[in-house]
């Protein structure tokens, strides 16, 4: 398909009801993406001050404050603040090999969701060139002939007024229950309840192990943080010895338990 | 406009239009006379007529129509019999019941109750002659507004709406349906 | 049956029909085999647009219709005022996207990625008749999963989800990577 430039504008005015430097972001990834696509500004330099004061200017207009807007502009300052940390963050030589790794694991998980983010971007506008294209024809809805209308089956043969009552009620049942809502948390891949399975299924055969070796081939350090609080509960449980020589010595695990442990409720740890 | 640009308007149009399209219309839309449209539409339906293609277009009903040709009857008897509309799907009787339970109620309210697009559902069971316009959303946006027919009420067996049973006293009542819609934003269309 | 015969037959049903047609369902209205009615109608359709008339026969959505020229549009809209449906928004379109390219996905996957919740957005999709739900998760939680609909496919002018462009076309060149790159400090410059 032959595409025009595309006829949408790439802006528009969302239902978030104020504006931060004349433009509204939807969403962190937005303007982290517009900062560093099309300002070309160098994260070092954006002054959080001066976003948070149109905020504020913004919200004493209004004189009402919107909580999902609200909310929306905690989430890109939240993110904003974390990468200005990062950058604040001593230089590489202070940083152990560890933390050094981690926070290259993070620059690229960032990274891959900004790459993303703009991919189903860019996705979106070719999907709003074709039905452009697509618009310019109308279909034929036309339907039945008056006198083919005669002939056609009677659809409400069988149909009782109970039927239709019944239909209504499925009609306008709630559809989903009020909830508190946690999307905009990034989810937690692993639970620590999976992870403790999965060590009372491993750990018996492999005798005495580090928690580095454990760990080695973790994608997050969420998933390493998770690994541990596994460790602890399966300690809490006596099934494993915790051995740890000396401070930031190298931590060894050992499963005590027998072969196969009845594991006691886990509990949950909340994202 | 070349004639031979009218043409080809003149089927778009037509070849959209769900009922006939009166040429009167016809002018105001492509800015020619009526005498000249009336002209340029008896041409194309001498025109289709002669390729012996499966469709007319005919003069019918104080408008221009294409239909299909009389002698494939057969042939589309059975698509009517078999095809897309000899069955009530499950989201048009949900559909016929919203309508029949909350009229007069808009295509968007429909659409925000059953959290989907009602569009083809409604014009289907407005063509089968169930539901029907019956007035206007006398709030900004003019919504047309639709309820039953006669014919439903025939066709299942009622007397009148006030025969139909009732919605148990558990069940969201008017009020939390509409409390439900407000928080849907359905009011505006 | 003569294939002008049959010809003349698929027209004169596509021209009662409200939704495209599955040639399956054509296939056994007029006993051919599915490949013959998938001949025939390609046939019909490069007839018709080579004869520049104000319509073509299209495959979309699984199925065969006719539908007005796309160079007619400037008529046809003047005479088509409602259903015009109101632009899409870039967050919507994004959304949109996501759910088209990852589907089936659920609503918290949809936030994942776009770094906000995706509720709202999500809801209007639905009631423009673009997503519906698809399925659970099987996992805990049992989220609601989403994917596109046949409307979608029609809106996009596309015969089936193989028919979207690859999203391989949008990802990223090297120097928009080396831009992210700098702007998140992984690269020195």
């Amino acid at each position: 398909m032959v595409c025009a430039r595309r006829a949408t504008p790439r802006r528009y005015c969302p239902r978030v009801p104020y504006e931060v430097q004349t433009t509204v972001y939807e969403g962190p990834f937005d303007l982290l993406l517009h900062l560093i696509t099309r300002e070309e500004v160098d994260l070092w330099e954006i002054s959080l001050s001066g976003i948070v004061d149109a905020y504020l200017a913004e919200v004493e207009r209004m004189g009402v404050v919107d909580l999902d807007a609200a909310t929306e502009f905690l989430v890109i300052a939240a993110t904003l603040v974390e990468l200005k940390c990062r950058r604040l963050l001593p230089g590489p030589a202070d940083v152990d090999v560890d933390e050094e790794l981690a926070l290259f694991e993070e620059r690229d998980l960032l990274l891959a969701r900004l790459l993303e983010c703009k991919t189903f971007r860019d996705a979106g506008e070719a999907l709003a060139r074709l039905a452009g294209a697509a618009g310019l024809s109308h279909p034929r809805t036309a339907g039945l002939e008056p006198h083919l209308l005669e002939l056609a089956p009677d659809l409400l043969a069988g149909v009782s007024p109970a039927d239709l009552r019944a239909a209504y009620l499925r009609a306008t049942q709630p559809k989903r229950p009020p909830r508190v809502d946690i999307d905009h948390v990034a989810p937690i891949r692993v639970s620590v309840r999976d992870v403790v399975d999965e060590l009372a299924v491993s750990l018996p055969a492999q005798g005495r192990v580090t928690f580095r070796r454990l760990t080695s081939g973790l994608a997050t350090r969420l998933d390493v943080i998770v690994r541990f609080l596994a460790l602890l509960e399966l300690y809490k449980q006596g099934l494993v010895e915790l051995d740890q020589p000396s401070t930031f010595g190298e931590l060894t695990v050992a499963w005590t338990g027998p072969a196969t442990a009845e594991l006691a409720t886990v509990d949950v740890y909340e994202g | 406009m070349s004639s031979s640009e009218a043409r080809r308007a003149l089927e778009a149009i037509l070849m959209v239009a769900e009922e006939p399209v009166d040429p009167q219309l016809l002018a105001e839309l492509l800015e020619l006379s009526p005498a000249r449209v009336e002209e340029l539409c008896a041409d194309l339906a001498a025109t289709w007529e002669a390729d012996d293609r499966g469709f007319l277009l005919v003069r019918v009903a104080g408008g221009y129509r294409f239909q299909s040709h009389p002698d494939l009857a057969p042939y589309v008897e059975r698509f009517v019999l078999h095809g897309q509309s000899a069955r009530l799907s499950a989201a048009a009787l949900e559909t016929l019941a919203i309508v029949a339970y909350k009229q007069p109620v808009s295509r968007a309210q429909v659409a925000a109750i059953r959290g989907v697009n009602a569009d083809a559902v409604m014009r289907t069971l407005q063509q089968r002659g169930y539901i029907e316009g019956v007035g206007r959303d006398p709030g900004p946006g003019q919504a047309l507004l639709y309820g039953t027919t006669r014919l439903f009420l025939e066709k299942l067996g009622l007397d009148s709406l006030a025969d139909l049973p009732p919605l148990a006293d558990f069940v969201p009542g008017p009020e939390a349906v509409e409390a439900f819609e407000r928080g849907l934003g359905v009011r505006e269309e």
